[in-house]
């Protein structure tokens, strides 16, 4: 059941114009994710979680779900919620806590999504519990005979939390439409993964539940995208929840409050850093001739410009008001 | 009107919102076939199936972490715990996630679900079957807590707490499903959230209570009446939102302030009472505030003896409000 | 990974004596669960957990163990109790609350165990926690250097509790010498294995701890027995946990409280009868010769005569005192 | 003496306690080579081996009930969890085993353990990474509660929950970490539990804090001795056993209780605390009991004003202690 997926970088479903929306979809989210890590040393941003690694599978598996389907990520996933139109700006305004942010109107930390209009749902700092929130949705969605999806993610780490394995049960009693997303960096903070778990692949874990489980390179874009759209169509068939599990590397620290040297070598993260998913892509289409140099040049400079505007807007934007801290406890 | 169970409220209140409102889902361990097991959703699975009325797989954070998806995609659920001590392994889906979700997404999202669960001794339960665990939701801003003393008002609070938009926490004494019979009004009404019940007016000494310690209390002032202490007895009913303005105007009438619960003592919701009392009546008491309460020990043991010394009762009621008036 | 296994009524590990030793056993268990049913009939006691169809798993795995071994046992296990020596007394007076009461000094409910003689671990009625805590004998056990085994138990609708994944997932990370054990009546209350996990054998929840799974027939008190003790000496050698699973039928309600009447048929019960464990182990001893109709009737005669012995002293014996509820909140 | 951070003080603890008894050991997410997320455990793994210092898999119930069965088999573990904010999911084994062991097993069983977290806001923490929830476990009769105010309290205060033979919990806060210095005693004492601590005797109005609290409250005495109010500041140290006794002498000599708490306003400690005044104490009072504390929000905002505002400061518990000596 848990099988390592490649791809030979090509997919039916995709067009070479989505291929490349998606492309920049990663280097927004890799430009933002580079100048919050400037911002916080300059002192300008409490805390930043990065992503770094990880842009190929979110933007992978978010683009590998339809319109209207749920998606519960967790608070690595900035590349899920750019690849759903979270601009930079919006990045911006909830790294510096700012009234206009929308997930939260700046009461939570960064990294704590959420976004009706799109389906995502609000998401918390205690690791796991959205897991068990996707299978009520999924439910609810069932019951009412829709044929969307909720898809929710987190780390290998937070497999080992009690909700992980309540959620995965419940959805596979009830065969409901839910995919089991798995962001897998090898680190929990600082702790492997052989210290996290018994087995290989967490996609195995899908085993205790009769559920398929498929693990595939993070790093590969293309095989992100089509693992998850084939698990989406299987539940959408009525078949069943799926876990996919994404193998990757986190290519910072855990946040900014962290100092990965005290628990792994330079020499395992300069390793990786050859197969920086970015990279990679990039590679994929110069190569294709899908982009040309020029073209890739051009797009960087765009990016750069619109995360420049993001942040001088952010940075000038108001703070909430004291008084509204208040509001919103139950319903007015 | 008829006479009923407070069980009766319940399964009353359920019956008829699951008939009025299709979005009303109910789940717990055994509520299908069965019909909890203490049968307070007895014929529902007949009534409205298997997809609306759900045997889950044990395990209490999943029930309410799934119930909190089902209520964020337009669901309303109610969410059954076997019982109120198995309450503690949802714990943090409670309080991390149904408590702060309308706060954390600036109104977004909200979480309109109940969380039913029977608490309380007096049935033999040992430490595991009788616990009390009101006082800790009490502690957690976005949740609400009721606990209905009468079978109307299980049946009207419990339809009130459907209707929230917020998740509400809905406690029911089991030794009083039974035992508490009374009235209840034909068809729909709801009780509000937040109003306390006053029982019975007096001037000598104000006892506040909920669930089974307000029958207490009731008939703890009836045999005061015979001594001629006229007690006044409120019914808290809701402990969050806590009736602050019902509890200080009963002090300014009887100048005394007797709470009583089955909880243990320390940090029980009369430390709240007491607290609030203490801050805005203090120079209407004339006596020192008195907590009646279940002891500082872990939970009720099993044994007849030990289990009756824990509870208190319409005469530990009694004295305690004699010894009060006495002051 | 998950297989049944059976067995051909004999082992090389047991002697005649031994064997005859705990079809006793068995014998005694029916006969207290049968008269504590009795009792909460007759209205003296409030409160009954039977054990009715376990009776050979019950005996057969704590038969498994050494002396010297952790037991951590859930509410049902009265065969566990009276296998390691617990006497009728004992059960009787726990059943009515009585202040000789071993485990608890009559604070507990009936079938809430503890035996610090005998390493048998305090328990209490949320289901699941007591998994976690046999993971902590067993990391003290091992850091001391001690070849002791620590085996839990529970029942299969208890395996959906996170607290399960989660000791599963620590015993097997640090090879710790934990044996989990399963009994599957097939029923959590009400609600069947079905609605409880989408997997056939609860031994297939192991594979995803990379833990071997033993699904037993639990009916036959030789083949729990030998898997047990296969299982122990496994962890005993260092070679980490097992999950065992022994299937058999709850032949009477959940509890005294309960009435299987509204969820499941009288011919399903009745058809589970011929599966008896205690008729199909003294069959298997008059068959194999091992004992006589006589001295069977003799045990039966003997056993029943201890029970009405306990019974009679149980209820003579006087309750806890009232102030002693306020002793060992803490230490003195 | 030398002066040190709080945080020194916790650590100096552990590995003086480890060094002396060989049966504690440490386990937590990240304690190990990490030395925990905020360095708590800095250099133990070195010290003492993978097998005392354990990065524990991802999980809070884990890690606590794990704990629990080392205590039951000889070990005296120390569970860290990561913030307090995520000691929900261990609620369970917190509140159903570790509290209950002792009693429900008549004496047999018991578990000398403790719990570590740091808790409390001011540093951009947001909803998660800044709750007070002490006092959810004031209710649980079984359990010990400890929060150090000064370093040297934070290391005496920590042995002797190291080497209590019941489960403590004992919180941190974060905040205090490197904010707060002090001198540290060299080697071994311990604080005992259940000892207020009267930081500075007053005559004019009784501070009640604990934790961050009591550094403010300390502050604001001194502001108001400049002002002629003499205020007497009580670290409360322990909340169970809570120092009724202390609390009771203070508000004695000083007639005016204000209670001081990050903590939500509904049932934080200091209802428990305005209560027992009230039981014992009314006829002492010139002034209703004032209660200062985080408002009943489910908690802190990320966002700089809302944070700030969410939080007692110096200022804000003088201007408070102020208005009640103007009663
Ligand atoms: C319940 C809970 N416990 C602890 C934490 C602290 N914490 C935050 S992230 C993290 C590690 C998560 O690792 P993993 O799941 O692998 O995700 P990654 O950060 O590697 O993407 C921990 C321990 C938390 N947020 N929630
Ligand atoms: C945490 C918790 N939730 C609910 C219960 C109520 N309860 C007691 S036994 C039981 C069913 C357990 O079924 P299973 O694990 O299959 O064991 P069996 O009783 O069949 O032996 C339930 C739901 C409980 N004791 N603890
Ligand atoms: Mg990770
Ligand atoms: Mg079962």
């Amino acid at each position: 059941m848990a099988k390592t997926k490649t791809s030979a970088g090509t997919t039916s479903s995709l067009g070479p114009d989505d291929v490349l929306r998606m492309y920049r979809s990663m280097l927004l989210v890799r430009t933002i994710d580079e100048r919050m890590w400037v911002l916080n040393r300059a002192g300008k941003a409490p805390f930043v979680i990065p992503c770094r690694g990880h842009e190929a599978a979110q933007v992978g598996w978010a683009a590998g779900l339809r319109q209207g389907d749920f998606v519960l990520p967790y608070y690595r996933d900035l590349g899920v919620m750019v690849a759903l139109g979270y601009s930079a700006k919006q990045a911006f305004l909830s790294l510096l806590g700012k009234a206009e942010e929308l997930t939260s109107g700046g009461r939570q930390m960064p990294g704590h999504y959420g976004w009706r209009e799109r389906h995502v749902i609000t998401g918390s700092s205690p690791v796991t519990t959205q897991v068990l929130h996707a299978v009520g949705v999924a439910y609810a969605s069932r019951m009412r005979g829709e044929d969307t999806v909720a898809a929710c993610s987190l780390g290998e780490g937070s497999t080992s939390q009690g909700d992980f394995h309540e959620a995965l049960n419940w959805a596979s009693i009830y065969k409901l439409p839910v995919l089991f997303v798995v962001e897998n960096n090898g680190y929990a903070i600082s702790t492997t993964q052989s210290r996290e778990m018994a087995v290989q692949d967490v996609a195995e874990r899908a085993l205790a539940y009769g559920m398929p489980g498929v693990a595939v390179d993070g790093t590969d874009f293309f095989a992100c995208y089509e693992a998850t759209r084939q698990a989406a169509e299987r539940a959408r068939r009525g078949d069943g929840p799926t876990l996919l599990e994404f193998k990757m590397y986190r290519l910072l620290p855990h946040s900014s409050d962290d100092d990965d040297r005290t628990y792994r070598s330079r020499d395992e993260v300069e390793a990786w850093k050859d197969r920086d998913p970015i990279l990679r892509m990039q590679n994929h289409l110069l190569e294709a001739g899908s982009l040309t140099a020029e073209d890739n040049d051009a797009l960087r400079a765009e990016v750069q410009a619109e995360v420049d505007e993001a942040i001088a807007y952010a940075e000038a934007a108001p703070y909430p008001l004291v008084e509204d801290m208040f509001k919103h406890v139950y319903a007015d | 009107m008829a006479v009923k169970n407070l069980i009766d409220g319940i399964r009353e209140a359920m019956r008829e919102e699951m008939a009025r409102d299709e979005r009303v889902v109910l789940l717990g361990e055994d509520v299908g076939k069965r019909g909890g097991v203490f049968r307070a959703s007895e014929g529902l699975v007949d009534a409205y199936g298997e997809q609306r009325v759900i045997d889950a797989p044990l395990g209490e954070s999943g029930i309410v972490g799934v119930a909190i998806g089902m209520a964020l995609n337009g669901l309303v659920p109610i969410a059954e715990i076997q019982f109120a001590d198995f309450i503690h392994p949802a714990f943090n889906q409670i309080v991390s996630e149904a408590a702060k979700i309308r706060y954390r997404s600036n109104n977004d999202f909200h979480v309109p679900m109940v969380i039913r669960a029977p608490f309380g001794g007096g049935v033999h339960g040992g430490l595991y079957h009788s616990q009390s665990v009101e006082a800790f939701f009490m502690h957690v801003p976005g949740l609400k807590v009721c606990i209905p003393s009468t079978p109307a008002d299980a049946k009207g609070l419990l339809k009130a707490a459907i209707r929230d938009e917020d998740p509400v926490l809905f406690f029911e004494h089991k030794r009083s499903y039974r035992l508490v019979r009374g009235e209840v009004p034909e068809g729909d009404y709801t009780v509000p959230i937040g109003k306390a019940r006053l029982v019975r007016e007096g001037k000598d000494v104000s006892i506040f209570a909920y669930g089974l310690m307000a029958v207490h209390a009731e008939q703890a002032a009836l045999a005061l009446a015979q001594e001629g202490i006229s007690a006044e007895v409120v019914d808290l009913r809701t402990l969050v939102p806590l009736d602050r303005e019902a509890i200080l105007q009963s002090v300014a009438r009887t100048h005394r302030a007797l709470i009583v619960h089955e909880a243990n003592y320390t940090m029980g919701a009369g430390a709240e009472v007491a607290a609030t009392i203490a801050e805005g009546a203090l120079f209407e008491l004339d006596a020192p505030i008195r907590r009646l309460t279940g002891p500082d020990i872990p939970a009720m043991p099993f044994n007849t003896p030990q289990e009756e010394h824990f509870m208190p009762n319409p005469e530990k009621i009694a004295q305690a409000a004699r010894e009060l008036c006495a002051l």
